[in-house]
């Protein structure tokens, strides 16, 4: 207890303004009984901790009551601890979430609006105002729709707060040119969600949306369950790619043996594949009205449609593709010394920092770390594209000579004479 | 300190003292809003008294004088109160009250003793104090709450069986007791006796003529009666020296030999095993 | 003054018609006129002895239109040429090619600003990229980045040599935070499952330093 | 990781004889899928961290890795950790055991020997050796025999050792007479198994016997379960207080809200009620050869035979005697802020320091104290009983006079006229 | 010598039988003899004019005993009793009476050590309860521990009145750890059930002190 | 100090590590085992070395030279092996491996490097590091098992990010260097400051002209590049500072401002982030 510093000199410390934020989780409630599903992220995190990952006990069960308070401020359906992300200034402690249905709050329309496309001025500055100047032939690729709240990489929304306490802040939705500029970009977090993101190409958002973007690549790559806990809902319609699922009533819990096992059939995916597009489920880029059936199997399309297809929902992970050479999950016991009562940890190679355990019926994942991908090479930054090319020079801008005055006589005579 | 709290739960573990992740979780919030609240110079957690219904939680907030706190108390860990300053003929009273506290802070309790004599020194009591006691056929009954008893409690055990070791503290000239920079904990060997503890309170024993008062000023717990009303323990190997009071079971004291880690939890049900001179070996 | 009178003749081998200025003495256009020419390209500007010459505005029927100076039919001098493509040369020209300082304007909004020769970028140029802001500051030969130039890439600059208007060997990167990497682009080449082979230039970096 | 002490002069203190000893709980080894039942310690000690109870951590899992270790070195059936008794210069932890049926000790019979009895001295200090002097009348009672290995007070079995990885001993069966004992004396342990008991009256056996006579006093006391949880095997014949019983494999978990109703009735004592006689069974102290079943009526035997009778197992508590005027049990919830998942914990009020959590269809009990019962009052020791009386005056031992020389003349006379 | 002639004689009234010495003048018992009484006791000892005097040994036929000294016929200086029960009186007698210093053992094993009047335990005496090897060492006073008196309980003895054989009042606990407790012994009357009061004599500990 | 293992945890658990009760258990035992019986001073809980299947827990000892410490590694917290002193070429050569560790000790890697130019001085290498090498072409293949990679990034981390407060340590006159009795902790103040923490290994720049170099003798972190290769932050307030590198993300520092808390954890993938200069904002 120290009472050795009992003569401290007092001062109002960020600490205190911090513990009384945290006051506000200790309130207590009358617990309600509806329907909606909070995951105990302090049992989870236990269960991480008993396996040497996680976080300590106090903040896990500070998360607790802070994902308890969110589930009461917001129309939720379930909501569950998805990880913290250390920034450099700032963490993030990250939940997800889904919104019961009809509660989604109203799309923010200004994403969809179309962006200003550079290049494609129209002449203002037109020299004469006679005949209008060319306009820019460059096509902009258009922006690739985002996917709607409940869809492909927006399926679930995410919550952040800097610490269990503090407000928890919507994440924007992601859309698909944040993703795939995330992808190439190598950047820390630096803890103020406003901040701006400068990365080179540059990032389209802040931080928010960097935040959200990681959170999606994790997501689609490390949420993974035991095989069959969850199972698609017989109702659905599993023509072209189902995305839905629900949980085995009946699931049996997978043996450790099962779960162990190298080649990873123990486990699946259930979350989906994040397409090269940046969305789940592949949009057409440039879609044309199809005059009519028969024109499908012309080839002419084919250079800018080739649908893009990843691994199914619900599919174990012994596809996934390799880390660098090495294999893309760690298998282990969460206790040598106990290997009964022990659960099953696997942990992702791709993106570190992202671990499952499963024991009986239970399982959960979890995130903590930099929000950075493993690579073992180098970061090489992407370069801009080779500079374009000129003009080429060609008839079509080459100029008429005028008549000599020869000429001109000649065919004024020619004229006069027809 | 509250920064410490989980140092000092781990040395108490073994004594099966333990706090859950909830309250853990809660006292690092409440504590230093409770000290900052009140602009304390230091907080801690002092320990916990189970009640039949609930448990108190017991806080003490220091200001100048690290032998006077203002005493808080919770049964949440979240939300304190401040015990009341109890005089001493109510701590005497709250000590003759036999049997557990019930969990209500309103629960009233009522001691009969003898009235003083006739031609002992008159009390001049305060009146509230004055107002809590009924003198009928020479029998002075006190009425109180559980509120003060809990008072008379925390203030009892600290009296009785709060504990630094040697060194730990100084006394300046002005009287005033201060933490000793200089102490780098007990040595291995010292931890293991009994000589090497002291009462942090204000000496009884006021003519101690030391040779170093500023160092030598509080009393041994050598000197307690009985002799062996205390438990000296090293767990962990010598890495941890555990003290537990006999006296006072529930009253566990901890120090880390060579370094500055000590501190003190009391967890009980609050009453004075009075006892404990038959149950010595 | 002048013989419009055969504007409005009938549809057939034409060499156009000129309102203008002549030569008092040959006849020849000379002297502001506007012309339009055989293939229906119009031209108004300054002629001297039947040649484009001094200032002047081309404007081909397909829409591309050159603003500027002519010398002896040739743009020549400061001039503006809007290309078809809408991609837009603003500056010197010398026989008919950009030679000479010029910004030139590409489709995609992405400019080159600096030198140029024989129609090609060439000599130090500014190549800017309007998607991203990153630029090319440095050395152009025929078209290409060759020779020692700097990215500008938002944060972090790069210096190194280029050929082929790659980063290749050594260079460094210089951050705004205050220090630099030396190292060096290398060419890897890795083979696709079809043994084709893909040309990477990747970044090696090595020692960091602080920024001088 | 306090650099700072890194110039600590070293030596060979008795912590690292401790960890030494301790490194034997971490050797890994094969699990063993057998039918023994070893209750995972660290598991329900986090149970009761969680509610604030228990030990420390590392401390559990090393009860754990201890209790497995028991399990591994005797032929035990289950075993569980029972609790940690504290003394004055060493602790107990106590491992609560079950043997393999067939597999029991041989069990010393020098228990059984007849204690010599004081005061039955034979008069070997005879002064003369004419006639023999007079057999003391005294009695003593004889010793109630102790229940065997299995039954009542000795249903389990029970294992100390200092701290985890220290030596496990088996604790001696437990006595009629030492738990009597130990129910009038009121003294601290020492911590040393061999130390002799100085209580008054003197308890018969050392330290062993009775922190041993303790645990039997507790653990009837404090063995409880969810009502329900324990069933009374269908093929028992349970006609004279049945005394085992099964898991119910169809136990449907009590709800919190049955758990925790004031009236007790969601839980049952498990453990046999500890009689009087310091038996759970009762037996006739001094039992006659009935000649024939129509003796039975006889009153004659009334005041030595009137069996002592106790709760049956599994009743619910709510008969439980009060303590001091006070509830027997205490009732609450393991979390305030979190109650969905939190467990319902009971705790005696008899036994400060034996508590009960039940979660969902899990439960378990544990001690951790002094090995002292609650009193409020003030402890009066037990005092000798009064002086014996010396043996009453009366004329079986008043001395005939010898007959006076004229009586005998006269009796004389009258034989020789007779 | 002895006239033993009727030793075998019929079985009707006895005065018993005498083999011994006998008063040269009277006759009477006198010397060392040996008596067997009337009712069937016998008696082996020292008479003199016809009384039991000095040593001897009386021998009930219940199997009492009594060896020791006598005075005209009654049990008087040292002398052992050998009761029917067990019990066993070792010590000073008068008057048949065991009085001044004795030792009786009872038969459940206890012993009695001290002073004796009018067979009573009465003045100093230590009191040994065989069992549980407690005494009690003090005041009594006819056959019960009244004044002050001191229980002596393995590690811890207790000092202090008592009356009726009961601690009553002030008194003190010594104990072996070298401090000691003031208090009394309070009378406490609870009530069965039955309305039956039950009287319990219990210890009210207050203040510690050092042992001197 | 195994003793302050379970604080120093604590500490550093808002980071994501964190040790199980099992692991924290067998190194109560394991590690005063492991310092008794080579009689060294102190030993500590260096970090963990996360492998692709195993982990590899790393413990540093000390004898007299707190910059020398010997290092063991264990995959289970008890049985420990000595980890061998790895010669400068070889930490040189391990740090070229990209890509995670293995998790067999034997696991054998190559490192081709250029030769050192051919008039550079001769490197005069022990015969067992010379084997390792192999000249080819003008290039040095360099053959190393994963233990000595595993010693080399411990060197490596500690070199270049080992970290203490400033004033936790003196230099004596003989060079030796020695934790300060006097130290009482960084004020809140300075532990927010990356000027506060320097290097703990031996200065590398030797030509330290300080005006007291008996404290100002270490490396200050706020030299390192980029300057931006910390992150400072706060928990609990300011009842916590702690530190992380990004340039060996894992590390962690801790301390308890006005206290002598302070170490440090590696808990991470034993590779250096070498594109910390790009991640930077």
């Amino acid at each position: 207890d120290a009472t050795a510093s009992l003569t401290d000199v007092p001062e109002a410390s960020t600490h205190v303004r911090l513990a009384t934020d945290e006051v506000v989780l200790f309130a207590r409630e009358e617990e309600d009984e509806d329907s909606l599903v909070v995951e105990n992220a302090a049992e989870s995190l236990d269960q991480f901790r008993a396996a040497g990952l996680g976080l300590g006990q106090e903040e896990s069960f500070r998360i607790l009551l802070a994902i308890k308070n969110l589930a009461k401020a917001k129309p939720l359906r379930s909501v569950r601890f998805w990880g913290k992300i250390l920034g450099l200034e700032g963490n993030y402690i990250v939940a997800e979430a889904e919104y019961r249905e009809g509660d989604e709050p109203q799309e923010e329309e200004e994403a969809e609006a179309e962006p200003e496309m550079e290049g494609d001025g129209d002449g203002e500055e037109g020299v004469t105002n006679e005949a209008p100047l060319p306009k820019s032939s460059y096509k902009a690729a258009p922006p690739i729709p985002r996917e709607n709240v409940g869809a492909g990489a927006n399926k679930k929304v995410y919550f952040v707060c800097a610490y269990p306490g503090a407000e928890w802040i919507a994440l924007p939705l992601v859309t698909p040119e944040q993703i795939i500029c995330a992808r190439g970009i190598r950047q820390f977090l630096t803890g103020r969600l406003d901040a701006a993101v400068t990365s080179f190409p540059p990032f389209p958002g802040n931080e928010a949306n960097l935040l959200r973007a990681q959170i999606a690549r994790i997501t689609a790559s490390t949420t993974v369950s035991p095989q069959g806990y969850y199972t698609f809902d017989e109702d659905d319609d599993g023509d072209e790619g189902r995305d839905s699922f629900v949980v085995d009533e009946e699931y049996e819990p997978r043996s450790k043996a099962e779960l162990l096992d190298p080649a990873l059939t123990g486990w699946v995916h259930h979350s989906l594949f994040l397409l090269p597009q940046g969305r789940c489920k592949w949009i057409n880029p440039s879609p044309k009205e199809y005059n009519d059936e028969e024109d499908e199997d012309e080839d002419e399309e084919d250079e800018q449609a080739e649908a893009e297809t990843g691994p199914p929902l619900l599919q174990p992970l012994q596809n996934d593709e390799d880390v660098d050479g090495n294999m893309a999950w760690s298998l282990r016991l969460s206790s040598q010394l106990n290997p009964t009562s022990a659960s099953v940890i696997i942990s992702s190679n791709r993106w570190p920092g992202a671990h499952t355990y499963a024991q009986g019926a239970k399982f959960a994942n979890v995130y903590i770390g930099w929000g950075i991908k493993y690579s073992s090479t180098t970061y090489s930054p992407e370069l801009p594209p080779m500079p374009a090319e000129e003009y080429p020079v060609g008839v079509d801008i080459s100029e008429e000579t005028d008549p000599t005055r020869a000429e001109e006589e000649a065919f004024a005579a020619a004229q006069t004479t027809a | 300190d509250a920064r410490m709290l989980t140092t000092g739960l781990d040395c108490v573990a073994g004594s099966g003292i333990v706090l859950s992740a909830e309250q853990r979780a809660a006292l690092q919030s409440s504590l230093p809003t409770l000290q900052a609240s009140q602009r304390f110079r230091a907080i801690k957690l002092w320990g916990r008294i189970v009640a039949l219904s609930t448990e108190y939680f017991i806080a003490q907030a220091y200001g100048s004088d690290l032998l006077d706190p203002t005493v808080f108390y919770s049964s949440d860990c979240s939300v304190w109160a401040q015990l009341p300053r109890v005089h001493p003929v109510i701590v005497e009273a709250a000590s003759k009250i036999a049997g557990r506290f019930q969990g209500d802070p309103a629960h009233e309790y009522s001691v009969t003793q003898p009235a003083p004599a006739a031609d002992a020194p008159p009390l001049n009591l305060p009146d509230e104090v004055a107002a809590l006691r009924k003198t009928v056929d020479n029998m002075v009954t006190t009425t109180l709450t559980e509120e003060m008893r809990l008072a008379a409690t925390v203030s009892l055990v600290d009296f009785e069986v709060a504990v630094v070791p040697y060194r730990a503290f100084r006394r300046n000239p002005d009287g005033t007791i201060q933490a000793c920079k200089s102490f780098e904990g007990l040595t291995p060997l010292e931890a293991t006796k009994l000589s090497s503890f002291y009462h942090f309170r204000r000496p009884t024993n006021s003519a101690s003529e030391s040779k170093n008062p500023a160092i030598d000023f509080l009393d041994p717990i050598t000197n307690d009666l009985p002799k062996t009303s205390w438990s000296l323990q090293a767990e962990r190997g010598s890495e941890l020296s555990v003290l537990r009071s006999l006296l006072w079971p529930g009253y566990v004291f901890y120090h880390v030999p060579e370094s500055r880690i000590f501190g003190s939890f009391y967890s009980g049900l609050g009453t004075r095993n009075n006892d404990l001179v038959f149950m010595l070996p | 003054m002048s013989d419009n009178e055969s504007d409005d003749g009938q549809r057939g081998p034409s060499i156009g018609t000129y309102e203008g200025e002549r030569h008092p003495e040959t006849m020849a256009r000379h002297g502001r006129g506007v012309a339009t020419l055989a293939n229906g390209d119009n031209y108004e500007g300054m002629y001297e002895n039947g040649q484009r010459h001094g200032k002047g505005s081309y404007q081909f029927v397909n829409g591309a239109r050159y603003v500027g100076e002519y010398s002896q039919n040739k743009k020549h001098g400061q001039g503006t040429f809007y290309y078809p493509d809408g991609s837009i040369y603003e500056g010197s020209w010398a026989e008919d090619l950009r030679v000479g300082q010029g910004k030139y304007t590409y489709p995609n909004g992405d400019t080159y600003e600096g030198e140029w020769a024989n129609n090609l970028r060439h000599g130090k140029g500014t190549y800017t990229y309007a998607k991203t802001g990153a630029q090319y500051v440095g050395d152009w030969k025929q078209g290409l980045r060759v020779g020692n130039g700097e990215l500008v890439l938002g944060k972090f600059r790069y210096q190194g040599a280029f050929s082929d208007s790659q980063p290749i060997g050594d260079g460094k990167f210089i951050f705004s935070h205050g220090c630099e990497q030396q190292g060096s682009f290398v060419v890897q080449e890795n083979r696709t499952a079809d043994d084709d082979a893909i040309i990477t230039v990747s970044w090696a970096g090595k020692s960091i330093a602080a920024t001088r």
